[in-house]
Order: C-alpha cells, then sequence, then structure tokens
C-alpha cells in the first residue's frame, strides 16, 4: 500500500538527487547547468504529481466529466518551467563568457587561473 | 553670565580651540596663542562654577535624547568639578610646556598634536560633567580614539605597535565590558543618571550587582587596573607632553574618575558594601599596587618606571572607592587631585632631561643634578608628593585613605599600603638622589654649564612643582568639593 | 489613489523597467531610474504611515481574494523593509551615473538601469506579498538580474562570481520551491495567512517539518549565513560598485525580511521554535558568522572584499537578534536591518567613489587618503564607526537593543561574545582609518594625487553618512516602528 | 494501465538521468537532456496536466538542448574527471535525501482525490470559474486572472533573462559587428531551403492558433511565443542570420521584448483606472464575463510578443557567438 502511494514521490526524490549530485560534484560548468535543469525539473515532476487526482483528466471544462485534475499546481509549474529556462539560457550565456575569459569551463582550471586553488 | 551657559562653554571651549588650531595650520605662534587663549578661558570658565557646584546649585545642559530614556546630557556636581578643574588647569600649564617640548625637539604635525589635544580635554570635561553613564561613555570611548595619534604621534613602527597595544585594550575593555554592564544597570535600574546614593532597585541579587561591579572595575581600562594596565607603558612611546597630560592627568583620571562616580552615584556606598564582590576587588586594587611598584623597580627606562608607578598609584584610588566609607572615597578624590600634580611635574622633568641632556634611562642620570639642578629638584619634590609626605599635598590623600582603610577595618590593606609607601620610596627618591650624589666610580668633569629645557617648560615645571607644595597647605579648595560631593 | 498603494510600490518600478529599456539614451535612462526609485520610496513612506495609523493594510490583486488569488498584505514589517530598500536604493542609484559610466561601456548602461530595475521591483516584490508563491517568482526576478548584474564587473572574476551564485542561488530558490510544494500539499494554500490558520492543525507530520527545513535551507542560502555564505565575498568584491553598494543594503535584507516572515508569520514562532533548535541554531551560527566573518575580514586587503566579509559578520548579528526570539531581540534585529543598510551603503558608495580615482581600493592604495580625498575618508571613517557600534551613530543604536536583548533574557555570555565580536569590527575598521590618516602616500603616488570624488558620488554617500549620524542621536522613527512590528509579529495582534 | 505507464515514464527518466550524470560525453548528456525533457513532458501528459506538458516539450526539449548545444560547439563536448568533491556531494544528497524521503512517509497518498491540496482552495477554481471567468481551461483561468500577477512575474523574469544575456554576450564594443555567414546557407542545401520556406508558414500560423486558442485547450502565450520563435529559428537557421536580420531588425525585437511587458503591465493598470484592483479586468468591457475574457486576451498577447522576442535574441545572441567562435577557435 505504502508503495503505491508513495513511490511516485520517491521516484522524483532519486532524481532531484541525482540532479543536485551533478551541480555538487561535477566540475564542468555545463554539466553542472544540466544537473540543475535535472533538479529543477524533477520538482516539477512533483507538483504534477501532488496534482493528480486519481481517475480525474486535463483540466479542461466540459460535459463528459467531473473529476478534474487539480488546475492549481499545474499554473504554478508553468510559471516554474519558464523560470528554469531562464536560469538556463542566463547560465549558459555566462558560461560562454567565462570560456571567452579563461580558455576553459572547468572549475578546477577556472580557480586555477584566479590562483585560488 | 548663566550658569548653563557656563557649562555650555566648557565643554565647547576645547572644540573651538580644536578647530581653531586645525585652521591656525601651519603658523605656530597663532596655533600656540589659540590653544593659551582657550586653556585660560576654560579655566575661568570652570573656576567660576566653583560657587555653584559648592553651594548644590542644579546646573545641567540637556542635548538630545538617543534612546527612550538614554538621553546626552551633563550636570556639574562637586566631584566633576574637581576633576574638571585639575585637568583645565594643568592644560594651561602643559599647553605651555609642550610649546617648549615640541620647539625644542623639532617635532612633525604639530597642528595634529595641538589640535587632538584640545580635543581631548574637551573629552574630559564632557566625562567630568556627563549627568549619566551613556554620556560618560560615549566621551570615554572618543578620548580613546582622539588620544590613539598622539600616542603613535612618532609614526615609527614601534610607536604603531604600542599604539596598537593601547587602542585594543582600552577599546576592548570598555566595550568588552563596560557597555555591557552599563546595558546592565540600564535593564536593571531603568536609568543611568547618576544619583547619589545609587539607582538599583534593593531587592536586586547581590551576584548580578557583583558580576556588574566586576564589569565595570574591568571595563574601565583606562583606571588601568591589572591585569588591564598594560596600555599604560604601552603609551609610553608618545612625547612627553602627551604621557604628561594624557597619562598622568587626562586619560587616566578618566578612569579612575569613573570608577569612583560609579562606586558612588551608580552603586551607592551601602550597596557597594553589601556586595560581595567588593572585598574581592579591593585585593585585587591592593595586589595591582604592590605588583605595580615592584615591577616599577626593576624599570631602568624613566618614563616606563613613571608608568608603572602610576598604575601603583591609580590602585590606591580604586581601593579608596572600593573601600566604600567617606573617608576612603574622600582619599581617592584626593588623590586625583595629588597624583596629578606630582607625576606631571615628573613627566615634566623627564621630559625636559630628554630634551636638554638627550637622556632616557635612569642608569644615564649620574650627577646630572648640577647639569639641570632646577628640574632635579621639581623631581625631588614631586616625588614626595606622590610618595605622601610633608611637605607636599600628597600627604593628605594618602592620609585619607589610610583612614578610611581603618575605617573599614581592613587590616592587611592597612599593612599593604604602608608597604607599598615603602616601596615608592625605592623607585622613586633614588632618582634625584642618583642625580645630585653620583655614585662611587662615575666621575664627573669639574666643571658642568648649567643647561636646563627651553624657559616654557621650565616654567610649566616649577609651576606644578610649588603647586605640589601649596596644596599641603591649601588642600580645602578640593577637599570642600569632595565632602560636598559625598 | 492611495488604496493601491501597495500595489503601486511594485508595479512602479517594474513596469518602468522595460520602459527604461526603451528609452536608450543612458543618461535618460539613469534620471528615469532615480526618479522612479524616488517615487518608490515616497509610496514606501506613505504605506509606512499608513500601517503606522491604521494597521494592516490588504490589497487582493486581480480583485481576487486570498486565499484564491495573490494578496498584497503589508504590515509593519513589510512597511519598515520597504521603507528601507527604497530609500537606500533612491541614495544609490542617484550616485550611480558616474561611476557607472566610468565602469560600464556605454552601450551596457541601458541594460544596466533596466535590470537595476528589475531587480529592484524583484525585492519589493519578495516582500510586499502575502503569497508563498508569488514570492519565490520575485526572488527569481531579483535574482536572475543579480547574476547579470554582478556579471557585468570589470574583472573577469565577476563572471565567475556570477555563475557561482547562480548555481548556489538557484539551488536556494529550488529548495524553497520544495518547500512551498510541501507546504500546498499538506494544506492546499499558497497564502501565507491562510497557511499560518491551517498549518497547526498538521505541524506534527514530518512533511510539514521537511517543508520547514527546506525554506530555511533555501532562503539561508539568499541570506549568506554561515556556513553558507561562501558566494557572498566574491560576488560583493568582483560585482561593480554601485551593484555592490545596492546589493549588500538591499538584497540581504530581504532575504532576512524572508526568513523572519517564515518563521514567525507563517509558520509561527511556537512551531518555529519547537521543531528544530532553532534558538540555539541561530544564536551559534550567528555568532559563529560574527567571528568566523570578522576574523576573515580583518586579513584581507582588498577593502571591497573586507567589507563583504563584514556583512557575512552583520547578518550573524542579526540572526542572533531573531535566535534571541523576545520582543526585544527581534526589534534589534529589525534595527540593525535598517542601521545596516545606512551604513554599508555609505561605505561601498564611498569606495565607489575612491575606485572612481583611484582604480581600485586596497589598503596599499587607500594610503593617505585622508588628506587627497578627506570627504570620501571621512564618509569612510564616519561609516566605519558606525560599523564599529560607536556611540552617537546608528550602529551603536542597534548593537545596543541586541546586548539588552540578551541580557534581558538570562544571555550574559552572548552580550560579552556580541562585543566581543564588535572589538573585531574595530580591527578592521581601525585598519581603514589608519591606512587613510596615518599612513604616508606609497612613494610614486603622490605625483599623480587623486582630487576629491565627483560630487554626484560625494552628496548621496554624505547623504548616507548624515543619516547615520543623524539616526545615532534621534531614533523615534525607526524605535517606534520595529517596536510595533514587533510586538505585532509576536503574538501582539492575531 | 495507467500505472503501468507511469511506472515505466519514471524508470526511464531515472535511467535518463543517471546516465546524464555518469557519461563523460557532453554531447551524449545534452541529447539525453532533451530526451529528459521529454519524458517529463510524456509524464505530465499521463498525469493531465496538458498545459504543462506542452510547455516542457517545447523548453526541455527543444529551447534548452538547442541552447545547450550552441554552447557546446564553442565549448567542446569534453568533460575531465573530477572526483574530488565526489564526498560531499554524496554527502550532501544522502542528508537532503533522507530528509525528502521521510518527509513522504506522513504524505497523503499519491493520487487520493481527498487530499488536503484538493480540497481547499482548488475546488473554487474548478466550480466557479466558467461562471466568473467564462472560459473551459482552468488553467488558462487561473493563470491569466486568478494569479495573473504571478504571470505578470513569469514574464517579467523571462525579459529579464533576455535583457541578461543580452548584457553578457550581445552588447560587445560598440563597434558593428561583421556579418555572420551561417554555415548552412549554402547554395548546396536547396533541399533545405525549400523545405524550410515550405514549412515556416505552417509553424507561424500554428503558433497564433495556438496564441488564440489558450483559452479552449492547451496552449497560451508561452508555447505560443516559443513556437512563434522557433519559425524564426528555423529560417535563420536555413538563410543564415543576416536574412533574417533583413526581416527583423535587432533593436525592433529588443523594443518588442519590453513591448510584451509593457502590454501585460498596463492591462493591469486599467484595472484602477476602471476603478477596481490591478490586474481586475472585469471593468474592461460591458459585463464582468467579457471583461475577463478581453484582458485575458490582451495579457496573453503581451506573454507572446516578449516570449518570442526574448527567445529570439537569445537565439541569435548564441549563435552570432557560435559563428565567431568558429572564426576564431581560442578567444581568450
Amino acid at each position: 500500500m505504502l508503495l503505491s502511494a508513495l513511490y511516485n514521490y520517491w521516484v522524483v526524490i532519486l532524481l532531484m538527487m541525482t540532479g543536485l549530485y551533478m551541480v555538487i560534484a561535477q566540475g564542468n560548468l555545463i554539466k553542472k547547468v544540466i544537473g540543475l535543469n535535472i533538479f529543477q525539473t524533477s520538482v516539477f515532476i512533483f507538483y504534477i504529481s501532488v496534482g493528480k487526482v486519481a481517475g480525474g483528466s486535463a483540466p479542461i471544462l466540459s460535459q463528459l466529466t467531473t473529476v478534474y485534475s487539480n488546475p492549481l499546481p499545474h499554473v504554478l509549474i508553468l510559471t516554474a518551467i519558464v523560470v528554469g529556462i531562464a536560469t538556463t539560457a542566463l547560465a549558459l550565456a555566462l558560461i560562454l563568457r567565462i570560456r571567452q575569459a579563461y580558455g576553459s569551463v572547468e572549475e578546477q582550471d577556472i580557480l586555477a587561473g584566479d590562483g585560488q586553488c | 553670565m548663566e550658569t548653563s551657559a557656563l557649562l555650555g562653554l566648557a565643554l565647547g571651549l576645547p572644540v573651538l580651540a580644536f578647530a581653531g588650531v586645525l585652521m591656525a595650520d601651519q603658523r605656530q605662534n597663532l596655533r600656540e596663542a589659540i590653544s593659551l587663549l582657550c586653556g585660560g578661558l576654560l579655566l575661568w570658565t570652570v573656576a567660576n562654577l566653583y560657587q555653584p557646584a559648592l553651594q548644590g546649585e542644579s546646573v545641567s545642559l540637556a542635548w538630545l535624547q538617543v534612546m527612550p530614556g538614554i538621553e546626552l546630557a551633563f550636570r556639574v556636581e562637586p566631584l566633576g568639578l574637581l576633576f574638571a578643574l585639575v585637568a583645565s588647569f594643568l592644560w594651561i600649564v602643559t599647553t605651555l610646556y609642550a610649546i617648549g617640548y615640541m620647539r625644542g625637539h623639532n617635532e612633525a604635525n604639530q597642528t595634529r598634536f595641538f589640535a587632538l589635544f584640545a580635543l581631548s580635554i574637551g573629552c574630559v570635561m564632557g566625562i567630568a560633567f556627563a549627568e549619566n553613564l551613556f554620556t560618560l561613555f560615549v566621551f570615554y570611548e572618543v578620548l580613546t580614539l582622539a588620544t590613539y595619534p598622539l600616542v603613535t604621534h612618532a609614526g615609527t613602527e614601534k610607536a604603531r605597535a604600542g599604539g596598537r597595544t593601547y587602542l585594543m585594550i582600552l577599546l576592548g575593555t570598555s566595550v568588552g565590558f563596560f557597555l555591557v554592564a552599563i546595558a546592565g544597570t540600564w535593564l536593571l535600574a531603568g536609568t543611568l543618571s547618576f544619583t547619589p546614593g545609587g539607582v538599583f532597585p534593593t531587592e536586586t541579587a547581590p551576584a548580578v550587582l557583583s558580576l556588574l561591579l566586576v564589569l565595570y572595575v574591568f571595563g574601565v581600562g583606562k583606571a588601568a587596573i591589572m591585569p588591564f594596565h598594560r596600555w599604560l607603558p604601552a603609551a609610553m612611546v608618545a612625547p612627553t607632553p602627551v604621557s604628561a597630560l594624557l597619562h598622568a592627568v587626562a586619560v587616566v583620571k578618566a578612569g579612575v574618575f569613573v570608577i569612583l562616580k560609579v562606586c558612588l552615584m551608580i552603586f551607592g556606598l551601602e550597596t557597594l558594601k553589601a556586595i560581595p564582590a567588593t572585598t574581592w576587588l579591593l585585593y585585587l586594587a591592593a595586589i595591582s599596587i604592590l605588583l605595580a611598584s615592584l615591577v616599577a623597580l626593576r624599570q631602568d627606562n624613566l618614563k616606563a618606571r613613571l608608568a608603572y608607578s602610576t598604575i601603583s598609584q591609580l590602585g590606591y584610588i580604586t581601593l579608596g572607592a572600593l573601600l566604600a566609607t567617606s573617608a576612603g572615597i574622600a582619599g581617592g578624590a584626593m588623590h586625583i587631585v595629588m597624583h596629578a600634580f606630582g607625576k606631571i611635574t615628573l613627566f615634566f622633568c623627564a621630559g625636559a632631561i630628554l630634551v636638554a641632556a638627550h637622556k632616557t634611562e635612569i642608569s644615564q642620570l649620574d650627577g646630572l643634578g648640577r647639569q639641570m639642578p632646577v628640574t632635579m629638584s621639581a623631581f625631588f619634590v614631586a616625588s614626595l608628593c606622590i610618595i605622601g609626605v610633608p611637605p607636599t599635598g600628597g600627604t593628605w590623600s594618602k592620609w585619607f585613605l589610610l583612614l578610611g582603610t581603618v575605617e573599614a577595618e581592613q587590616w592587611s590593606l592597612v599593612v599593604l599600603l604602608m608597604l607599598s609607601s615603602l616601596l615608592s620610596i625605592a623607585y622613586l627618591l633614588p632618582i634625584p638622589l642618583r642625580a645630585f650624589f653620583p655614585r662611587n666610580g662615575t666621575t664627573v668633569p669639574g666643571k658642568v654649564m648649567v643647561r636646563e629645557a627651553p624657559w616654557p617648560s621650565m616654567v610649566a615645571i616649577a609651576v606644578t612643582a610649588i603647586g605640589c607644595v601649596l596644596l599641603l597647605a591649601y588642600p580645602t579648595i578640593f577637599s570642600r568639593l569632595i565632602h560636598a560631593g559625598i | 489613489m492611495l488604496t493601491h498603494l501597495p500595489i503601486l510600490q511594485v508595479i512602479l518600478p517594474l513596469v518602468a523597467a522595460p520602459s527604461c529599456m526603451i528609452l536608450q539614451r543612458s543618461r535618460l535612462s539613469w534620471l528615469f531610474t532615480v526618479l522612479v526609485s524616488l517615487a518608490a520610496f515616497v509610496v514606501s513612506a506613505l504605506l509606512l504611515q499608513q500601517v503606522m495609523a491604521e494597521g494592516v493594510i490588504r490589497y487582493s490583486l486581480g480583485g481576487w481574494d486570498a486565499p484564491w488569488g495573490i494578496e498584497y498584505r503589508i504590515d509593519a514589517l513589510n512597511a519598515w523593509v520597504l521603507f528601507i530598500v527604497t530609500a537606500v536604493s533612491t541614495a544609490v542609484i542617484a550616485a550611480a551615473r558616474t561611476s557607472i559610466e566610468a565602469e560600464l561601456g556605454a552601450s551596457r548602461q541601458t541594460v544596466f538601469y533596466t535590470l537595476y530595475l528589475l531587480c529592484f521591483a524583484g525585492l519589493l516584490g519578495i516582500v510586499a506579498t502575502g503569497d508563498v508563491f508569488n514570492v519565490f517568482v520575485f526572488l527569481e526576478i531579483s535574482s536572475l538580474s543579480t547574476y547579470a548584474l554582478i556579471a557585468m564587473g570589470r574583472d573577469r572574476r565577476a563572471l565567475w562570481s556570477a555563475f557561482q551564485y547562480l548555481v548556489l542561488g538557484t539551488i536556494g530558490a529550488t529548495f524553497i520551491l520544495i518547500g512551498i510544494g510541501f507546504l500546498y500539499m499538506m494544506t492546499g494554500t499558497l497564502n501565507m495567512l491562510d497557511l499560518a490558520e491551517r498549518l497547526p492543525a498538521v505541524e506534527s507530520s514530518t512533511a510539514v517539518l521537511a517543508a520547514f527545513a527546506f525554506i530555511l535551507v533555501g532562503i539561508c542560502l539568499k541570506l549568506a549565513l554561515f556556513p553558507l555564505h561562501l558566494w557572498l565575498p566574491n560576488a560583493y568584491s568582483n560585482a561593480p560598485s554601485i551593484v555592490t553598494a545596492f546589493l549588500a543594503a538591499t538584497a540581504t535584507k530581504v532575504a532576512l525580511y524572508l526568513l523572519v516572515r517564515f518563521t514567525v508569520t507563517v509558520f509561527g514562532i511556537d512551531f518555529s521554535l519547537s521543531a528544530l533548535p532553532l534558538q540555539s541554531l541561530f544564536i551559534l551560527l550567528g555568532l559563529a558568522g560574527v567571528f568566523v566573518g570578522s576574523a576573515v575580514a580583518i586579513y584581507q586587503s582588498n577593502i571591497k572584499r573586507m567589507l563583504a566579509y563584514s556583512s557575512v559578520a552583520q547578518i550573524g548579528y542579526m540572526i542572533i537578534g531573531i535566535g534571541i526570539s523576545t520582543v526585544v531581540g527581534l526589534q534589534a534585529t529589525l534595527l540593525h536591518l535598517f542601521n545596516h543598510a545606512l551604513m554599508k551603503a555609505a561605505l561601498f558608495l564611498a569606495l565607489a567613489g575612491v575606485a572612481y580615482r583611484i582604480g581600485g581600493c586596497s589598503l596599499e592604495q587607500i594610503r593617505g587618503l585622508g588628506r587627497s580625498m578627506p570627504w570620501t575618508m571621512g564618509a569612510i571613517a564616519i561609516g566605519g564607526a558606525s560599523l564599529v557600534g560607536m556611540p552617537l551613530t546608528a550602529g551603536f543604536i542597534s548593537k545596543w537593543y541586541l546586548i539588552a536583548a540578551s541580557i534581558d533574557s538570562g544571555f550574559w555570555p552572548l552580550a560579552l561574545l556580541i562585543v566581543a565580536g564588535s572589538l573585531l569590527s574595530a580591527v578592521y575598521v581601525w585598519r581603514l582609518v589608519e591606512a587613510g590618516y596615518l599612513r604616508e602616500p606609497q612613494s610614486g603616488q603622490l605625483a599623480a594625487e587623486p582630487g576629491e570624488a565627483p560630487l554626484g558620488l560625494l552628496i548621496p554617500t554624505w547623504i548616507l553618512v548624515l543619516a547615520n549620524l543623524y539616526f545615532g542621536v534621534e531614533t523615534s522613527l525607526p524605535v517606534s516602528v520595529t517596536e510595533m512590528a514587533a510586538t505585532y509579529l509576536l503574538g501582539g495582534a492575531p | 494501465m495507467e500505472l503501468i505507464l507511469d511506472i515505466a515514464l519514471l524508470s526511464l527518466l531515472l535511467v535518463t538521468a543517471v546516465y546524464i550524470a555518469w557519461t563523460r560525453d557532453l554531447f551524449a548528456a545534452v541529447i539525453l537532456a532533451g530526451i529528459y525533457g521529454l519524458l517529463s513532458a510524456s509524464f505530465f501528459m499521463s498525469m493531465g496536466a496538458v498545459d504543462v506538458a506542452f510547455t516542457e516539450a517545447a523548453v526541455g526539449a527543444g529551447i534548452s538542448p538547442l541552447l545547450m548545444l550552441s554552447t557546446l560547439a564553442i565549448c567542446g563536448r569534453a568533460q575531465r574527471a573530477n572526483p574530488q568533491r565526489a564526498l560531499l556531494a554524496l554527502l550532501t544528497v544522502g542528508v537532503v535525501g533522507a530528509l525528502l524521503i521521510t518527509a513522504t512517509l506522513e504524505m497523503p497518498a499519491f493520487g487520493s482525490p481527498d487530499a488536503p491540496a484538493h480540497l481547499h482552495v482548488a475546488p473554487r477554481y474548478i466550480a466557479d470559474s466558467m461562471r466568473e471567468i467564462g472560459i473551459p481551461n482552468v488553467v488558462t483561468s487561473v493563470l491569466a486572472s486568478y494569479r495573473a500577477f504571478d504571470t505578470l512575474g513569469e514574464v517579467v523574469v523571462i525579459f529579464t533573462a533576455g535583457l541578461g544575456v543580452l548584457s553578457l554576450l550581445g552588447l560587445r564594443g560598440d563597434v558593428r559587428e561583421e556579418p555572420i555567414h551561417s554555415p548552412m546557407a549554402e547554395p548546396s542545401h536547396l533541399v533545405l531551403r525549400v523545405v524550410g520556406k515550405v514549412l515556416i508558414p505552417p509553424i507561424l500560423l500554428f503558433a497564433l492558433y495556438v496564441q488564440f486558442h489558450g483559452e479552449y485547450g492547451p496552449g497560451g502565450g508561452f508555447q505560443a511565443g516559443v513556437i512563434f520563435a522557433v519559425g524564426f529559428i528555423l529560417y535563420s537557421l536555413v538563410f543564415g542570420l543576416e536574412a533574417v536580420e533583413k526581416i527583423v531588425n535587432r533593436a525592433l525585437v529588443q523594443a518588442l521584448a519590453a513591448v510584451g511587458v509593457l502590454i501585460y503591465g498596463t492591462v493591469g493598470l486599467l484595472g484602477i483606472v476602471s476603478g477596481r484592483n490591478y490586474l481586475d479586468y472585469s471593468g474592461l468591457a460591458g459585463d464582468s464575463v467579457a471583461g475577463q475574457h478581453l484582458g485575458i486576451i490582451a495579457i496573453e498577447l503581451g506573454v507572446g510578443i516578449t516570449v518570442a522576442s526574448v527567445m529570439m535574441i537569445v537565439f541569435f545572441v548564441f549563435s552570432a557567438q557560435l559563428a565567431r567562435g568558429r572564426a576564431v577557435p581560442h578567444a581568450s
């Protein structure tokens, strides 16, 4: 019972942790950004799972059904996705500039370049 | 003139002098004239407050309220006036002395020197006339900061190192303990005003009061109670006039004055007697007196010896305050005056020796009495004043302190006072003796020209040395204030 | 129009930002930004007055009542923080023109002002709103613009600092998002007040506890609370001078506001203190921040970096105030919020002046500055005195309240530690003063003696300096507002 | 059936994520990240979140991999191993993960209709939005009216990001940039050009459809903006950047990005002018439902304009970098 009730959340947590791990452990900046993306997307999955109502359909009103998924998490996540892509775009632009300035996108090289190992 | 206007004038004149000196900038004569003029005016102003203070007339001035219940305000009361009187008188004398010294020694940055000197005296006035602890604290801190550049005046690495010690100990104790004690007082008593008889409600736990007292005594680092005394020897890197006025009069006396005032008007003698910590701190002061005397004995550098002597003598005043008897307080307050005159003379002499003979160590002084007879005679008189024997005013303060100790039935302290008097004889008197009666073996050339320091300095030395003697005959100028104060 | 004040507070800079973008000419956009900031300041002053007189103001966006719509809810706390942010921003941006012209290329200036307005609007939005998800959205507006603003620094390190901050900031924001998700899941609402009403019913569940922990950690990342402060010194020391002044004075304040809002209003102080050992945690972390921050600051030779570490320490003081969690403690925090904004803005603006004239600001470079730039150095000295907490400066007032709060609650040793911390700050401030006044300029530098900073920079700096002095002696406004806010937050009202 | 789909999608997601974390080939990682986006979009679809799925597909599987690929093209696809922080990362991840797992234990069961989330605020949206707003897509109602202010914030976020990218990459120096030749703009790619010309008009048309259909089905300003931008991006890929710049001036696009936000903000202000609160559209037309309708159309238009412009700015700026990066391989 517990498994079927919560497995969704558990997988989501594993995804989040994979993303977070990448952000912290990996020195390549692009990889960090990918990790950040996965981390955020997993949070989106969590929200949408919260909004799920068993047997509910998409929250577009019609005569056919009276059970709908909860629309509020959908709205929130629409916003969050946009925030996510905005962050990604800015991060990638920063990476391009860092590459121009330091000649590398590896954290080690950058720290070494600034003389603060 | 309106008395409260006088009070304002007393606070404002030094600031005026500060600004005036800064504006005079490189014009030496103008700069010195401004200093002297303001000094004279200040003395006149403070002297005019004498009668009102004695008659218990309320002279006060409130500036502004900083926080609810905490304001910048001033009030003339007898003890404060005593301090202000001594400081303002000695400012003139010191200025005179400094003119000779600085010219004779060709010091750099003299504008900064005289300006900050005036500012320091302004702070002393603020401390002396503070109506409450907050005001006092403000001026206490500014005094530390204003004197720092004076201490490091030489600008050498050694001076800076000394200045760092100076600043760190004084700021450290004041912010670390003093401020906390003030905050505690505010919370417990709801007021910071100096009130005869104390401010604490009677039901306050003795343990809390003990803690506060300890914080106060250690927090007022300027009183140089061991173990927070290191700043005073460190400050000796300063030019001698600075050491003379600030570290014999203004700064250190500000410290013991605060302790006196806290004992008398924040705790109140009755409360003070009932606190367990008082006794412990008494012994601490006693140990401070004794140890500092012993250390002084071993110093060869003249100024260092004087510095340790100061630490020891400050201990007397703290001890007097903590005895919590009226004789003790009277002795302490009296010693503020007597020690000021005595010690400033000693420092003047040390400076004169430096300027005229370029000597700093005691072991170099053999036979100097023939070259500088006036200086060394003054040194002798002032030593007697510090030791506390006739024909000098120091006799009075030591007498009252002894009386206070007896009154408090602290017999061990009586013995200790005797002992330390002997010690002070041992570390002070050999100096003039060596100068006049050189030791065997050191040959002195048959004919020595008398060569003293420049005349303004000599006038200053003469004035303070004569003062030491006169105070034996006329202690009432000050003792009346003290009795009105207690 | 008065009823619309809450939304005008945010929407003014928010709509001004794209308009500024269209202006194109850099002088014009500067002037426009100053006017907008000034207008926002007037609005915040009116709001503060209104709140003090009439109590809480509520404003339903889109006309939909909470919890269905988003509402703005202004009590003494947000009104106070709004006032601080707009006041400091106005002074900083008024000073910006010359410094920005010197530090940024002509083509980037309009973009700078637009991003500045966006950041400003984002910060105001975070403070004004009464809806937790709306907090997230505006947090991102301010964060993204902050990253871009930091990256505008002249040195290449600015890029790396911005990236570092972006990664940590995004992790922080996502943590907050997770926490909000948990809260929504357990209560079905996003409105702060509604949450506060519904949380007690479910507060024993681990999900609420986890939500609390995630939101706390997320905010503390943004706040740069020790030991999550690593991004801050880099970001502050490499950003353009004006940006540093703005961020140091406002961004951390807003994060601190969020911390108070969540721990006290949303979760409720009783829950917050019992769910986690928050009291000791805050006090310990605060103290650690104070000591580590100050100690590291002492050894910095770059003054911007020194002051950045000093910010870490000052944040520590504010956290201690929350940790004490009495009315006086909270009041001390809120007072320090204001005073610290004043002093850090003044200091960083003065440094902007130094950087403008000398091209850098290391301890070596400011030697003898007391003579060549007396006004600028005077501002640094007074700002420093305020930082240390000298009496008669604003810094003293908040330290005093903090000490009083700790003694009042029986934490005597804490009071001693707090003052010990300010002694450490005295050490590094003293290094500044000593270098400026008591050291001779380096040989060779005398040849081209720098003049005083331009008036456009100097006047706002000195307005802030005078504010530091004024609020050191005339404290009725901050004291009364913070007292009202603290009493209200800790149960003076439902 | 639903359950199996659910498990399958989640498992695929997990496998993809782990592989992305493991691989050192950044190109593979980016492509897989795109697939990850697509998978999550499918998952959202299966959860009944059609609007979210649409958006995630456009963003997670479209824009984001596209930008990452351009970055890769400049920065190289090999990643260096750097294990020194792995322990710290594992520790953090372990603690956070454990905290999260404990938190789930007392959560309402997945899909349970009486979870608190479904009982408090949301029911009103489903029950009353038809009467109050008058459009069937509840997500659009909430997005554009009940929580319209969040959406305004969202548009501003996009605008901010566009501006940030512009300030980082688009405004280097004041010299006129040299014309950039797209590698594909060679006559040999005739097939592409023809297909491109054929495809682009329907894409733009579809964008308009999505823009205005958002009230009835999934879609709306954001998705439409993305699609619209994709049309132009495709055009530039085929015909070169300068060809696009001939059609749409860069300054114009930048101005349009601002205009979109302004439209949204001004519509909100009209609410105040009509004597109601900010973003209250009820007073915009005769009756309140018509007003709401009008308001939503207007703000969605603002969203679409800003999103499309910002996407175009970002893409153009990135491709310009790409072209320059090719010309000077190691510009440091």
